[in-house]
């Protein structure tokens, strides 16, 4: 064992020894540098171990050999060894990133940062208040002697910055150390958080001196102008130290001292961590260059662990798991960005799309965006989690919601420049080098992210039985990519199947759960084949696409919630990924992800209400929630429309789905939405009826669905996009689905059922076949398509049953969804309701023949002449589908029945069957003999017709009634652009973009609030100061004034 | 549920009934008309002369096959509407194929044909189809929307759903009609069927001399002639629709004969009083009054 | 007397504070942050002052008799490190100015707003 | 019956396109370039086939059903067509005799060309005629369908419909009353009755020998010779 003042002496001794080299062997003094850095981390590492394997006991370290009060005292423990070695890994790495530069600039800055390093790791273990002081002061002057290393001008203007402030804020300190030193006797922390410093007259003055130093050296916003700059000015090698080591030492020391004021003072720590995170999350949203934007994100992240410290006397025992699991993402993922943005060298975010020259590196920028934001698998997912679930059981609910606030602003601006560098065009005249000590730095963190996010999720509560089985089998195919596209797809389909059959037999009596496997694993695997069609090998398809399905059957299997919402979230990273791919799908997965981050953020919420009403983490949990149960169950709802685009929240989906690859599409549509509904299955099966909070929800949420149905339907009525018209359709089929369960009546969940097995098998089709039409002519319009029956007949057929199905025409299986609906609706008396959903339902007729007409009927364009039938490979999984129609129409009760009895466990019997007819109070229904009877009369017509019928000459596409005239061009006589206009003109004011244009409002808003706030980093650097005099100011007010 | 042989018969023997009943109603409405105007008209067996020329043309074009099914699928759901209707009240023979659903299995069969017969005029690829179509379904989607208010209106009061039964619940002479016990949904039932006929003011599907003649341009000889069949069929099982659920249903054929006759009167009565409207008219109109009735009527019921 | 050091040594802070915040010219600011700090000096060594003992050297005195006749040795021994420190930051504030005004030519602080917002 | 070529000077006659029809190429959404020739590539090419002309009774009954229900095509040529619309008023009331107006060739039997008939309505009178389904009836109403009338010697008018057309009534007169209209009506009904209304195949027989006349006045076909 190396003792750790060894730390400081190894450092110390080298840092002289270093300024005896010769200026000229910077090689040498390099390897030096990196040897003592490499020590200590060792040193520090080596003590971690020992706490964490051996359990070895907390280590006190008296120097010169007096104890305390007399002398200076180090502690090693396992927080400290663990900040420690984490500061030394950022440390030896940052050196190793920063190689070139020392060596340019020469011993002396390799000494600074030596010194640097081996400050924060005083500032870390030390338990003396002085020294804590000298030891800050050291690493203020190591940070302005490293900014340096940047000899760009407005270094040196950060770092002038950066001392003048400093300057005030340890001059302050001093004043706080001596008072407290007057009061206690001991400069001892200890000693000195013994003291009850509190209980003298004055000691509260001491106290906040110490307290407001302490907190401003964190940067806390408005008073951080000079902390930015550094992180802008200096290099990002060495800012990713600062951001990763100065913060992580930083809040020790809060934490150090927390004691010292007691429990009154901690709100003050909240209140101030609240308003840095989310006023530099603010400030965040409005950046441009890359460095300045991670510097706001690295203190919004700061603030927001300074909050966690302030509610430390809430959060109990979990404190440390949450900050640490927090500080870790933002330690990993920060150093991570900045060194990333030293590789790119970009000064502005677009810059960044440089990155997709490098695949591997713009994975490693989406792990560490996802780690900061707080996706699973990353640490940061279970300390937000934990820390949502211990604030709820305190019932403190504005810090719940300051924090979501805040992270959904970060996530704001992090998933514009992940956005930048998915899709924005790969700039030419940005060179990414490789060079292997600016690489392995960045591996390292990335790696480190997954490994503690694994490691730390068996420590909360549920987080041990996490399946990561799925996750494994999309790293697998991570590790795959290179293969082409047909093994990848083969490999993947067999998974699919294979867990499949494996997750049936643990759902054996579970129909609910069946039905949705059925429609996420089946629909998978169907969806997938479609890619049999593709070529190459579609870098990055397989990994993402079964990231969604293993999400997607997470969420099936799911017991606990925190599995559940560990499973949503991985889904909605892996459909993210996949929408993004689409050629202009950068705004559209941007505004999805946006709306899933919100709407994940409220399923926490419902869940963290739910979880504290019984301290239950399972699923049943939702089923009795007493805590603001109205709201509970409100948020949860929410959460999971933003899935089901419903009305209000479906603004993202018209793009993501619309633009998304062909293939996509349908997986984002036919599956990804039927997500949002078995959530909502889920809930309300929880919820019950009969409470009064949840039967005005409900009644809520029915209206909700009727009016997205409309809305979306009569949306997709003046769409000239093929696949938009499709995805304004999920929209209003899901706003059926939305308001059949909300009925909460047996016939109304059996409608839902239906709805969602049909929209699954019929937008399937559509999504594949359209799509497959659309990426074969070339392009979105429809009024550029046309006549392809001719071409297409298969397609056609296969979109013409479709459509039949979402009329609800009988025979088909459609039908059998609107008898359910008119009866529920009939049984619940919800009339206006089911009167908007009737008229929704016949505005889908407009849509619907304006995309069969626009795209297979009507002419044919010149340039479509030689078009062939679509692939086999979309037409294989449509036909698999349309086979499940036909059953589905002509046995409806072989599926149905079961169902009923399903639900007949939570409702009151409404509907019962004799044979294949199905009774309610109201009436009856015989799909097996309605689908004889028209089939019957339909062949007898058939051939009624054919008997009458001459000899038929078949004639070409002009060969019409003209006038008797010829048509000009195909593209004249084609009616399909704006085929409504008349229908526009009588009730267009009905699809007024209100909800886009409240969204874009809100958005505007936030922006010109923090452009209006930004406007306070004047970059005057007496206006820094006079921030930070003003700060100190403020806070005494409210803190002692009275105020 | 009786699939025999025997009950095919009958059904079919219903069919032709109600095919030739159609004709001689269209042909008597012609007359009328051509009385107001002070014609004298075509003859009353016009029709039955129209449709066996049609079927009797010598040369026949296709666009193709959906072309070709549109007719078939239209006239299907004429038939389909007659199949699943009880035509005659307490009837075995005459309640056609009505066991297997019930009223909104016939209004969404409505769809059936209009969608078939959308599908073939847009194969023929003649502008005018397409202009028609969207018109149709256009107006379509408001005509519903009254209809439909009247339909849950009658499903409260009633509460059944089986045209049955609501026939039955309107037994008991003629103030027990639904058109005196809820007036509101019949008015709004009534002024649905204004533009379910498709006739003058509503009459721009088709919409003689401005897009001649919408849909059908392009149908010719037994395409036609299939199309006019089920003309006839659709005419008289959507008036005997709404006699079923306002006006008492019937009893026997000449009961049925007299108010099917009426209640399509009453399109054609309105139709030769007003001119046609332009669509936005059309849909605008739909949402208003009668759309406004249906709500009263449902409104009366809470 | 110690009160008039004390509050004199919280008038140099706050008149070192004045002159950080108002003045335009980089020398005079650094010359003001050394105000302050001398200030905070005089404020530790006066919190430390006990009337009418001796300056903590033990050569004098007998250890024995130290415990009773000097004053804390802790803050003079503080404020030694800090004047240390102190000189330590203003050296390298000193060299920062200097390395503006070769970059601008010029010492007001107004100059120097390159990274904002 | 054999029409001759001799009627008609042999001119050598210049075709001429209109830019708009000249032949184009495209480019396919995957990049091939096709070809389109816009006067043929649109349009059924074959030619007409005549249809069997039976007898019988049941023929019999068929040809009194035709007689009987006579649609007009809505298309107006010539002056003549002020001559129309006054047969659907009380006066007259063409309804009775089962004769209606429809606006489609495609549903129409009857062709009334109603006068005068100029060069440049004459191709669209040709490709109305050539829409409808068979059997197809002509009437040629007024002198100027017969040798041109007052119009004998205009450039653009033609003088005989008959080179042109197969005609199956002309109603003589400058212009006919609706009465004589009427009368031509009764007389196609007696034509179709007695089964000797067969002239559309007459004119699928000398389909050549007509689009020879045709071709020598209307010089720009814009379409393939024979309209389906």
């Amino acid at each position: 064992m190396v003792a750790p003042i060894y730390i400081i002496a190894v450092a110390l001794g080298l840092a002289f020894l270093l300024g005896l080299l010769k200026s000229s062997s910077t090689n040498l003094g390099s390897l030096l540098m990196l040897a003592g850095l490499a020590f200590i981390a060792f040193v520090s590492g080596q003590w971690l171990y020992e706490f964490l394997i051996n359990g070895r006991a907390t280590e006190m370290i008296f120097t010169a050999g007096f104890k305390p009060p007399f002398s200076i005292n180090l502690r090693m423990g396992m927080q400290e060894a663990l900040l420690t070695t984490m500061i030394n890994a950022a440390g030896l790495l940052s050196g190793l990133y920063l190689i070139d530069t020392l060596k340019k600039t020469g011993i002396n800055s390799m000494t600074v940062l030596l010194v640097f390093v081996m400050s924060l790791n005083v500032i870390v273990m030390t338990r003396d208040i002085f020294n804590l002081f000298v030891f800050l002061e050291i690493s203020s002057i190591a940070t302005a002697g490293l900014v340096l290393l940047s000899s760009k001008g407005n270094a040196f203007q950060a770092g002038m910055k950066y001392l003048i402030a400093t300057g005030i804020i340890s001059g302050l300190f001093l004043i706080g150390i001596i008072f407290s030193y007057l009061y206690a006797g001991s400069l001892n922390i200890d000693e000195l958080n013994a003291a009850h410093i509190m209980d003298i007259k004055g000691g509260a003055i001491a106290i906040f001196i110490i307290y407001v130093s302490v907190i401003l050296e964190l940067k806390p916003f408005p008073a951080n102008g000079w902390g930015i700059d550094v992180y802008t000015a200096a290099k990002p090698g060495f800012s990713a130290l600062i951001s990763s080591g100065t913060a992580t030492a930083g809040l020790y020391v809060a934490y150090k001292l927390l004691p010292l004021g007691g429990e009154t003072w901690l709100p003050y720590f909240t209140i101030i961590g609240a308003i840095t995170f989310i006023g530099s999350n603010l400030m965040g949203t409005r950046q441009q260059n890359p460095n300045r934007l991670l510097g706001y994100s690295s203190i919004s992240q700061v603030g927001l662990l300074l909050m966690i410290l302030g509610l430390s006397n809430q959060l109990g025992d979990n404190t440390l798991f949450i900050a640490f699991s927090i500080l870790i993402s933002h330690y990993a993922a920060k150093a991570g960005l900045f060194w990333l943005s030293g590789i790119v060298k970009s000064q502005n975010l677009e810059g960044w799309a440089v990155l997709r020259k490098q695949p591997f590196m713009l994975f490693l920028f989406g792990t560490f965006i996802f780690a900061l934001i707080g996706f699973p698998p990353f640490p940061s997912f279970f300390g937000k989690w934990q820390l949502i679930m211990e604030l709820a059981t305190q019932e403190n609910y504005l810090w719940m919601t300051l924090i979501l606030t805040g992270s959904f602003i970060e996530a704001i601006y992090l998933f514009k420049w992940l956005g930048f560098a998915i899709k924005l065009d790969v700039p030419s005249n940005i060179v990414m080098k490789f060079e292997w000590n600016k690489y392995l730095p960045v591996y390292l963190m990335a790696l480190t992210l997954y490994v503690i996010g694994f490691y730390v999720s068996p420590m909360v509560e549920g987080g041990a039985f996490i399946n990561y089985i799925p996750l494994l089998f999309v790293l697998a195919l991570f590790a795959l990519d290179f293969l082409p596209v047909f093994v990848k797809n083969t490999i993947s389909i067999a998974g699919i199947i294979y867990y499949m059959v494996d997750l049936f037999s643990q759902l054996e009596n579970d129909l609910m759960r069946q039905i949705f496997a059925v429609i996420f694993l089946g629909g998978a695997v169907l969806t997938l084949m479609a890619g049999y069609n593709k070529k190459g090998t579609r870098a990055g398809f397989y990994p993402m696409a079964l990231m969604m399905f293993a999400g997607l059957t997470g969420i099936i299997e799911a017991n606990s919630m925190l599995e559940f919402f560990f499973s949503w979230e991985i889904m909605t990273a892996g459909s993210y990924f996949l929408i993004i791919r689409g050629k202009r799908s950068m705004p559209h997965g941007y505004s999805y992800m946006l709306f899933s981050i919100g709407g994940a953020y409220a399923l926490l919420f419902g869940f963290a209400l739910a979880y504290a009403s019984g301290l239950d983490t399972t699923i049943a949990a939702l089923g009795h929630i007493t805590q603001l149960t109205t709201l509970a169950y409100t948020l949860l709802a929410v959460g999971f429309m933003t899935k089901t685009a419903s009305l209000g929240l479906h603004i993202w989906l018209p793009g993501a789905h619309g633009e998304a690859e062909s293939d996509v599409s349908p997986m984002v549509s036919a599956i990804l939405l039927k997500a949002g509904v078995f959530g909502l299955m889920l809930l309300f099966l929880y919820m019950g009826t009969g409470t009064e909070g949840g039967d005005k929800l409900l009644y809520v949420l029915g209206w909700v669905g009727a009016l997205t149905t409309l809305v979306g339907n009569l949306g997709a009525v003046f769409q000239e996009d093929a696949k938009r018209l499709l995805a304004y359709s999920s929209i209003g089929q899901l706003g059926y689905i939305l308001f059949a369960v909300s009925i909460m009546t047996q016939l109304g969940w059996l409608a839902g059922f239906t709805y969602t097995i049909n929209h699954f098998m019929f937008k399937a089709i559509l999504f594949l076949v359209i799509g497959g039409i659309v990426v074969k002519l070339g392009t979105h319009n429809m009024y550029e398509m046309g006549g392809m029956i001719k071409k297409m007949p298969f397609s056609f057929i296969a979109v013409l049953i479709s459509i039949i199905v979402i009329g609800g025409i009988p025979p088909l299986s459609g039908f059998a969804g609107k008898w359910l609906f008119y009866h529920a609706i009939i049984q619940k008396g919800w009339y206006f309701q089911g009167a908007v959903i009737f008229f929704a339902g016949i505005i889908a007729f407009l849509y619907l023949f304006k995309l069969i007409h626009s795209v297979f009927l009507g002419q044919l364009k010149d340039n479509h002449r030689n078009m062939k039938e679509i692939s086999p490979w979309i037409l294989i999984p449509s036909y698999l589908l349309i086979i499940g129609i036909m059953i589905f129409s002509a046995f409806p009760q072989k599926i149905l029945q079961p169902i009923g009895e399903m639900l007949s466990v939570y409702f009151p019997e409404s509907l019962h069957w004799e044979g294949t007819k199905a009774y309610t109070s109201l009436g009856y229904w015989d799909g097996t003999t309605i689908m004889i009877v028209v089939m019957t009369a339909f062949i007898l017509l058939l051939g009624w017709l054919v008997l009458m019928s001459k000899k038929i000459k078949k004639v070409e596409q002009f060969n019409i009634v003209y006038a008797a005239e010829r048509p000009f061009r195909p593209e004249t006589t084609h009616v399909s652009y704006n085929i409504y206009a008349g229908y526009k003109k009588a009730v267009g004011f009905l699809v007024t973009p209100v909800v886009e244009i409240f969204w874009d409002s809100m958005s505007a808003l936030l922006f010109d609030f923090a452009g209006w706030l930004r406007r306070i980093y004047s970059g005057n650097m007496q206006n820094y100061a006079l921030h930070v005099v003003l700060f100190i100011v403020v806070f005494y007010l409210i803190a002692l004034g009275g105020l | 549920m009786d699939y025999s042989i025997t009950k095919f018969l009958w059904t079919l023997l219903g069919l032709f009934i109600v095919l030739n009943w159609g004709m001689l109603m269209s042909s008597t409405m012609r007359r009328i008309g051509a009385r107001v105007s002070g014609r004298f008209g075509i003859p009353w067996y016009q029709p039955w002369i129209d449709l066996t020329k049609l079927y009797s043309l010598k040369s026949q074009v296709s666009h193709g096959a959906m072309f070709f099914l549109g007719p078939v699928f239209r006239l299907m759901g004429g038939v389909g509407i007659f199949l699943f209707l009880p035509i005659i009240y307490g009837s075995d023979h005459w309640s056609n194929y009505s066991f297997s659903g019930d009223l909104i299995l016939i209004l969404y069969f409505q769809f059936f044909g209009m969608l078939g017969m959308a599908l073939g005029a847009g194969e023929g690829g003649h502008p005018h189809s397409a202009i028609g179509i969207s018109r149709g379904l256009s107006q379509f989607t408001t005509i519903e929307v009254p209809m439909t208010l009247a339909v849950i209106s009658l499903a409260i009061q009633y509460q059944t759903l089986s045209i049955s039964d609501i026939v039955a619940a309107q037994q008991g002479g003629f103030t027990t009609w639904t058109l005196w016990t809820n007036p509101l949904a019949t008015a709004a039932g009534m002024l649905s069927l204004l533009g379910a006929f498709g006739h003058s003011p509503f009459n721009l599907v088709k919409a003689p001399n401005e897009i001649p003649i919408g849909p059908p341009t392009e149908y010719h000889g037994v395409f036609l002639g299939v199309l006019r069949t089920n003309g006839a069929i659709l005419h008289v099982a959507e008036a005997a629709l709404f006699m079923n659920l306002f006006f008492g249903g019937a009893t026997n054929w000449v009961e049925l004969i007299v108010k099917t006759f009426l209640i399509y009167f009453w399109s054609v009565f309105v139709g030769t009083v007003f001119p046609r409207f332009r669509i936005e008219q059309s849909v605008r109109w739909f949402l208003k009054v009668p759309t406004i009735i249906g709500i009263i009527a449902i409104i009366i019921f809470l | 007397m110690e009160y008039i050091i004390l509050i004199s040594g919280f008038l140099l802070v706050l008149i070192g504070l004045w002159g950080i915040l108002s003045q335009k010219n980089l020398i005079k600011i650094i010359l003001g942050f050394t105000v302050f700090n001398t200030g905070i000096n005089i404020v530790m060594v006066t919190v430390g002052y006990v009337k009418g003992k001796t300056a903590p050297i033990l050569d004098v005195i007998s250890p024995e008799e130290a415990l009773t006749s000097i004053v804390d040795p802790v803050p003079q021994a503080l404020v030694l490190t800090a004047i240390v420190i102190g000189l330590g930051v203003t050296a390298l504030m000193l060299v920062y100015a200097l390395k503006l005004y070769q970059d601008k030519k010029t010492l007001d602080i107004n100059n120097f707003k390159d990274l904002k917002w | 019956m054999e029409k001759e070529n001799k009627n008609i000077p042999l001119v050598k006659t210049k075709t001429f396109i209109n830019p708009e029809n000249e032949k184009r190429s495209v480019t396919a959404p995957d990049g091939s370039i096709i070809e389109i020739d816009p006067i043929k590539d649109y349009f059924c090419q074959d030619r007409p086939k005549e249809y069997k002309v039976r007898s019988g009774a049941v023929e019999k009954f068929l040809n009194w059903a035709r007689a009987e229900s006579l649609w007009v095509l809505g298309f107006g040529t010539g002056c003549g067509s002020i001559e129309i619309p006054p047969l659907v008023t009380p006066r007259f009331d063409m309804y009775r005799y089962g004769v209606q107006m429809r606006p489609t060739p495609r549903q129409s039997n009857v062709f009334i060309i109603s006068g005068y008939l100029s060069v440049k309505t004459l191709k669209r009178a040709i490709r109305s005629y050539e829409q409808m389904p068979s059997p197809k009836y002509i009437i040629a109403l007024g002198s100027c369908t017969i040798n041109g009338g007052m119009y004998w010697d205009s450039y653009n008018t033609i003088n005989r419909l008959d080179h042109y057309m197969p005609v199956d009534v002309y109603i003589a007169g400058c212009m006919p009353r609706p009465e004589a209209l009427l009368a031509g009506f009764a007389k196609l009904k007696e034509l179709i009755k007695a089964g000797k209304a067969e002239k559309a195949n007459e004119y699928v027989r000398n389909l050549d020998w007509y689009k020879a006349n045709q071709k020598k006045i209307i010089k720009d076909w814009n379409m393939p010779d024979y309209n389906w």
